[in-house]
């Protein structure tokens, strides 16, 4: 993982797909350990103020889980 | 009103997750938990998924609109299409009905976007299309974590 | 053309982020670096908040409209306001000039915006409007590395 981040620290050319489904994975872990001390979901500004990120990009990462390919596999199956 | 929006897009299927942004981004200023955020999003999903496969039919060809509004912790939100409309609402309204078994499709759309807000709206007109407006209230988190 | 969003929405500092955030989703299906996609959000951001700030000068009195085209990895944008206008469009390009110095602002908004992207365009008619119309062009990922 540390390198994974150094990777997306260093370089701009990083596909923002990658960056997101990163940022996904520690939304997912910081969810876990959100629910665990407080007993319910944190909110999406919580979460935010946990990893340090904008709130726009906790929305943008969230979404990542569905891609768009995934109604067209639906569609077309 | 606290917030007005309106978004038009081409029928298609890579814009519904385009669909699901706006909407997150529009109800970002409630400041809802993931799992809010989720069941919001699958509303407007199925809805928006409704209009492209079953409005029109073919990826493409149509236009669809959303309207939404927001009044401090409540979405009003207004998915239109011009497409080909609802015969019998109320049975489209059944769980489990589908007019398209063959591709695989749930018959669950109008049950999941019912449960998971407080009110849907169905209003179609054969071969004119059909607008599906959701009400969706937010709970504050102190009252959400006193029932938990 | 491969897609096409209108998003329209009321002219308010909160929903400068929510172009944003739609802008970048619209551009998600040709997978910008990280790099392009904070320099297109910074040329989207300079375009809304130049609505809000001087179209409207004040929060919540008007509207904006985003007009976003695709066609393969050619995205053009245009920022509509009905406000106030442009009187002289080539003094307000030029870097460092601004109308509103008591804000703090810096004059350099139309000079990001040529400089982040491939056309800039402003049309406007005093008290009818501007539209701001951006034409940005995503070198695929083995090109720029080229470059680079
Ligand atoms: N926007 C729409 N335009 C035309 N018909 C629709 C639309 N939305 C729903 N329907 C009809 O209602 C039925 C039930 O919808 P839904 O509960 O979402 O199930 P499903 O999409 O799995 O068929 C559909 O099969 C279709 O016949
Ligand atoms: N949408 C607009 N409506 C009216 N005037 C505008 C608009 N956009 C820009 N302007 C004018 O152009 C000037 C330069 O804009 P800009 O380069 O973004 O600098 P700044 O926003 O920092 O003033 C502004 O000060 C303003 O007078
Ligand atoms: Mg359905
Ligand atoms: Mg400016």
């Amino acid at each position: 993982i540390g390198e994974i981040q150094r990777f997306l620290r260093d370089d701009g050319m990083v596909k923002i797909s990658r960056s997101i489904r990163e940022l996904n994975f520690k939304i997912r872990h910081a969810t876990d350990d959100f629910l665990k001390k407080h007993e319910r979901q944190p909110t999406i500004l919580e979460l935010a103020s946990i990893l340090e990120v904008s709130r726009e990009e906790i929305v943008m990462a969230t979404d990542a889980l569905r891609d768009p390919a995934s109604l067209q596999e639906q569609l077309y199956e | 009103m606290d917030n007005e929006i309106t978004l038009s897009f081409i029928a298609k299927s890579e814009n519904e997750a385009l669909a699901r942004m706006v909407m997150s981004s529009f109800i970002a200023a409630i400041d809802p938990t993931i799992e809010e955020l989720s069941e919001f999003k699958t509303v407007i999903s199925e809805a928006v998924t409704n209009a492209i496969v079953h409005g029109y039919e073919e990826d493409g060809v149509g236009k669809i609109e959303i309207h939404a509004q927001r009044l401090d912790r409540e979405i009003v939100v207004s998915i239109v299409d011009y497409g080909r409309g609802i015969r019998d609402v109320s049975q489209a309204r059944e769980p489990l009905f589908t007019t398209k078994p063959e591709q695989e499709r749930s018959g669950m759309g109008f049950t999941i976007m019912e449960s998971f807000s407080d009110d849907v709206e169905i209003y179609s007109i054969p071969d004119r299309g059909t607008t599906v407006t959701i009400t969706k209230r937010f709970v504050p988190i102190q009252e959400s974590s006193r029932i938990v």
